[in-house]
């Protein structure tokens, strides 16, 4: 039975073992722990990425990363470097490919070859544990700013060990969010159980004095998520991956679409994470957030795609969240070019340059929606703790199952999918439908009110259209989804 | 009533899209038959003979459709029903490609029908319904 | 010696007899005053400046339009066309080209013969006067949506008769704002003159029961002006046009960079434009406010211009102004084409139509920012009004004579010329030099202690070196300049 | 001490770039004689003559420079200053243009330089120093 506690020095290296062996590139003897300690210990400063979010942090800065990965080795090396100069990408990502995602290395390694052959990329990803430590390690030295793993895999352990051996200082994920959204039938206990191994690794690296990144995904499904489930997931995964070890953490949050509930959630998130680390005991761990620029349906027009890009920027700047993940306007239609991904990394910074020095002004507002997110924030966590019996991993474990938590729109078999979440008539998401969601009667009401209003205001039912009208909403230029068309103005 | 079976082939795991089709099968009165993300070919043909479905509609959101619907129909064929209504949707190819080309190849590979990235459900709806003769 | 006082109507038709004299399309039959009233009377409502405008404030949304005008008749009615269906435009506009706002109609006519044969435009707006009544008429049949003259013509009396005639319900300028910023050697007591005719045109239409728009031109200089300067001069503009019968007003305002300031701006606007109109007897005008994007200098990137139309857009959202004037990726280059042109009508309609049920909370900041620009124009109209002794129109003439009232980097000789704004930490627009403006002790204090906090925190000098970092930053991609770069953060 | 004749053609009235330019040709110890906005070819000749100016700098910024600009250096010819130094800059073409096209055009007009839409002065004054042997 999974438990949130540090794993045993030996029970990681005796399941390091079978991890390395479970795919060739797994052999490199630049895997040897001293020697990967040694060779991170070499990397400059402006390289690694938990040192660079450090200055960010202290700068009060917004800094951006694009998201993007190609099958083969040259053409990656080349996009990378082309965001880095052209875009002026604060850090880099590899995105992976989907096998390798779900360990389907054969696959990975079919479609690395026949992209080879037909010079396009046939994989959506960098099939990074294809490519080994030395391919990995090429992209490292061939650019001038940390890199970061960016997948959605619920076993990451090789790929994980792969990246931090060829100095990528970053790794997203976690027992949570790299399942529920990302899977179908893979079970909590096991995911965390993966995650807890990646969280170990960095954790012995924090042991010899290296400094790497962990950022649990924060956006879930990308889908009308309301902020206090997110936050929660966010902050329970900052809690385990503390208990490995870890201790330069980066919480995420998608874009919501309305301003203030997006500050607020990001204020909150921030807030709550160090409230609960310290909670649990952890007094030393560095915390930044991380907004993700909207991850839901986009528009197809690219002049309203890069609206949409600009907005993200502006909230994210205005919440002062320490990292942006940004998006293109090739969004809708599939993987962006290389210049479709610059222009959308210049349209961002521009924007956080622009507005570096603005902050969203405190109002009744604001402090009402980042107390509301708390409270709904606390319920959550207490409910995960209490049905852990103290333990964490326990916990998410049966709340998952029981539906305590509940996460809209998500694959997995293991996440009841009962909530339904819609918005408000400002554009707020609230939710429609709890199923379980463990929230006071309070708070249910707080919500059924904000959505009655809507509902009144926009003289329909409170239904499951509403829902479907608002998943629509933004890609097609609004935020409150309305089933008849607003009166065309012109 | 008609049966569909929809899901999402591959290793995708882009939920959001086949509930909503699955809503709306619904609500235009269809069988709908969902077998969720993750689908292999295997998966929608067992379905679909099983429930003596009238149509398949692959989703494929993630980029590797044209590798996952790869003979597709020649496993209809091979399972006894080749002559399905097959559908294909979603942003079938990587990147952001001339739409008429992507058909092209789809309907090379024996797709009845392909549909671009952010087609509304509705107008499959109706397409759906001229080809089984509703 | 000129007078703030309604023409009389004996008076209008000898100057009138006169104006349209001075070119032989003033000659058409379409100017009669009873035949344009009874065509004005025929066309519906949607197709009404006025209208369409109480509408939309009515709904609460920000309305679009763009800056747009080439040279011949065709291509004049392709680009309408064009950015009413590609650009989805509210309103739309003719910009109007340099030699006609100059009066000069044989350059105009040149240009137009030459524009014809070369088949592109030479001309750098829409020669309206040459066209004559004929002409904007077919403009005007042509599109769906009202219609407005933009210009920068001191003496646009020829002009206002033509397009209003053709149907077109909306006039922008002003005696000072179509002066100062766009001429070297008119005397505002000529401006004002000619611009008293366009108004007590607008006002005898209004007498016959048409209703239509008129708009000061709000942004001036369009580089550093602080809001009270423009407010106040929007302000006397809305007075002196009320005075000659104009019931609808729309005062605008041009971006300035720092949020809080901008919607404040808006905000101190509308309400102290109806306190003026009120306080000076009229108590039945319709007033809007218009937001114009960022009107200095544009970065050449096109995704960063992207970047600036929609943060533009996000700001007269929060502001909710009614109307927005948009601008294009070619803004730094030339006069855009069509396509560049609606593609920053849909940017900026994406973000209007997403931020539709938003607004800027109340806060502590929103409230010193309004209650300062508040202040600020009381202390320049009481100016104005004072060395007026009591008439508005001495009033101006004095006030700019003494600089009491001055606007920044104007290129006129009525203005003094002395003052020079600066943007504080947070990139609000305050004034380094006063010269002879209008502003109490308390006032000037506020500014300078503004501006020394910025030039402790920057560890730089006050001096005009910081006026011309600032000019340049918004187009590098910064709001505050800071000489030393920004020490790169890659 | 060099000098240096400076403003804008036409019926043009953008006046910012003009004081910038005002102020940074003096930083760099010109001698500036700013004819303002408005300005004539005429105008423009008649201060160079009176103050014996090695450049004239023309700024135009609205877009009818190319038709303002014509005859410029003729003109300077028949005034008896045909060697001056003829540098134009600001947005001097309607439109945005490939600026290659553009600069031939008015070298071909006789002006020694012309520069692209947004150019920051000071590159302007290194070529200007160049060119009067500075
Ligand atoms: C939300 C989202 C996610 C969420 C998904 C959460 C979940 N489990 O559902 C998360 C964040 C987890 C995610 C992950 C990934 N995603 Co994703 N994702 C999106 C996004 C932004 C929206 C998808 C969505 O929900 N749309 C709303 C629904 C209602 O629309 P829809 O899915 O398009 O479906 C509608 C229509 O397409 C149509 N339709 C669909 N199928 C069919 C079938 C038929 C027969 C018919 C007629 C119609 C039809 O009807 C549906 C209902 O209206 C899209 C881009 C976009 N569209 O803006 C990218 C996108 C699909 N993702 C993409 C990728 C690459 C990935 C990842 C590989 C990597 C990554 N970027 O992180 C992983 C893949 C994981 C995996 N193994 O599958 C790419 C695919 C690239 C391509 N094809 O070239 C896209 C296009 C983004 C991009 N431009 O890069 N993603
Ligand atoms: C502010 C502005 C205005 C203000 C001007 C206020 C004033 N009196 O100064 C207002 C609102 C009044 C205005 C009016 C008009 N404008 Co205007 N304006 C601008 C804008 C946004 C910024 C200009 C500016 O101040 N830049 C900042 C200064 C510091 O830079 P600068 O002027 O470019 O000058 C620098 C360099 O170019 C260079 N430089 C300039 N001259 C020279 C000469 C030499 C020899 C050298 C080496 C260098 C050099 O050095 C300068 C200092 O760094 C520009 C577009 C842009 N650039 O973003 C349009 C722009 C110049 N305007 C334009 C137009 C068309 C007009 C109008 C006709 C119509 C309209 N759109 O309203 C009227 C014209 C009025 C008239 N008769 O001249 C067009 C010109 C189109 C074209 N060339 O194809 C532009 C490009 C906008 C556009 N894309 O449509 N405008």
């Amino acid at each position: 039975m999974i438990k949130n506690e540090k794993m045993a020095l030996e029970d990681f290296l005796k399941i390091r073992k079978e991890v390395l062996n479970t795919w060739h590139t797994g052999k490199h003897a630049g895997l040897d722990l001293d020697t990967a300690v040694a060779f991170l210990k070499s990397i400059p400063d402006e390289k690694n990425f938990a040192k660079k979010l450090k200055k960010a942090k202290a700068l009060g800065i917004t800094m951006i990363q694009p998201r993007a990965g190609v099958a083969t080795l040259d053409q990656h090396i080349e996009l990378m470097q082309f965001l880095e100069k052209e875009g002026k990408a604060d850090f880099l990502p590899a995105t992976i490919d989907s096998y390798t995602r779900h360990n389907r290395y054969q696959n990975a390694e079919d479609g690395l070859k026949e992209s080879e052959q037909q010079k396009r990329s046939l994989l959506n990803g960098f099939p990074a544990v294809n490519h080994g430590v030395d391919g990995c390690r090429k992209v490292f030295d061939s650019v001038n700013v940390p890199l970061q793993a960016r997948h959605g895999t619920p076993d990451a352990r090789l790929i994980s060990e792969i990246i931090h051996a060829a100095g990528w200082t970053s790794n997203e994920g976690g027992g949570i969010s790299y399942n529920i959204p990302y899977a179908k039938s893979i079970s909590l206990e096991d995911t965390l159980k993966y995650w807890q191994y990646c969280d170990r690794l960095v954790g012995y690296y924090e042991e010899q004095g290296i400094e790497i990144n962990r950022e649990p995904f924060g956006p879930l499904t990308g889908t009308l998520v309301p902020p206090s489930i997110s936050n929660t997931v966010a902050i329970v995964e900052a809690l385990l991956a503390a208990t490995q070890g870890v201790k330069n953490i980066t919480v995420g949050y998608g874009q919501g679409g309305n301003m203030v509930q997006d500050v607020a959630a990001l204020r909150a998130l921030e807030k709550q994470t160090n409230h609960y680390l310290k909670l649990f005991g952890f007094e030393d761990i560095f915390v930044t957030t991380v907004f993700h620029q909207w991850m839901g349906g986009f528009p197809t027009d690219e002049a309203e795609a890069t609206a949409l890009i600009a907005y993200a920027s502006t909230v994210a700047s205005l919440g002062k969240a320490t990292k942006m993940i940004t998006k293109t306007t090739h969004e809708s239609f599939g993987i962006p070019t290389k210049e479709a991904n610059a222009e959308g990394l210049r349209t961002s910074k521009f924007i956080t340059k622009l507005m570096q020095d603005q902050v969203m002004t405190e109002s009744e507002e604001l402090r009402i929606e980042i107390a509301q997110i708390e409270e709904e924030v606390d319920e959550l966590m207490h409910a995960i703790v209490r049905v852990g019996k103290g333990d964490l991993a326990q916990g998410i474990i049966h709340a998952f199952k029981q539906g305590l938590i509940d996460i809209p729109f998500a694959p997995s078999e293991m996440n009841k999918g009962l909530i339904l979440p819609a918005r408000d008539i400002e554009g707020k998401i609230r939710i429609l439908e709890f199923g379980q969601l463990a929230f006071s009667d309070d708070v249910k009401m707080f919500h059924q009110e904000k959505l009655a209003l809507r509902a009144k205001k926009q003289h329909r039912e409170l239904s499951i259209q509403m829902v479907i009208d608002d998943i629509y909403a933004v890609s097609s230029g609004k935020l409150v989804g309305d089933k008849e068309e607003v009166p065309n103005e012109n | 009533m008609k049966t569909v079976v929809i899901g999402v082939i591959g290793a995708d795991v882009h939920a959001v899209g086949n509930k909503i089709i699955d809503y709306v099968l619904k609500e235009h009165g269809f069988n709908v038959v969902n077998i969720g993300v993750l689908s292999s070919q295997e998966d929608f043909i067992n379905a679909a003979i099983e429930t003596d479905a009238d149509a398949i509609m692959v989703s494929s959101l993630y980029g590797h459709g044209e590798m996952d619907c790869r003979y597709f129909r020649e496993k209809c064929e091979e399972s006894g029903i080749g002559n399905i209504k097959l559908y294909v949707g979603g942003n079938i190819v990587v990147g952001k490609h001339e739409f008429k080309e992507v058909e092209k190849r789809f309907k090379k590979m024996g797709f009845d029908r392909a549909y671009p990235p952010g087609t509304k459900i509705d107008a499959a709806v109706n397409d759906l319904k001229e080809d089984l003769g509703l």
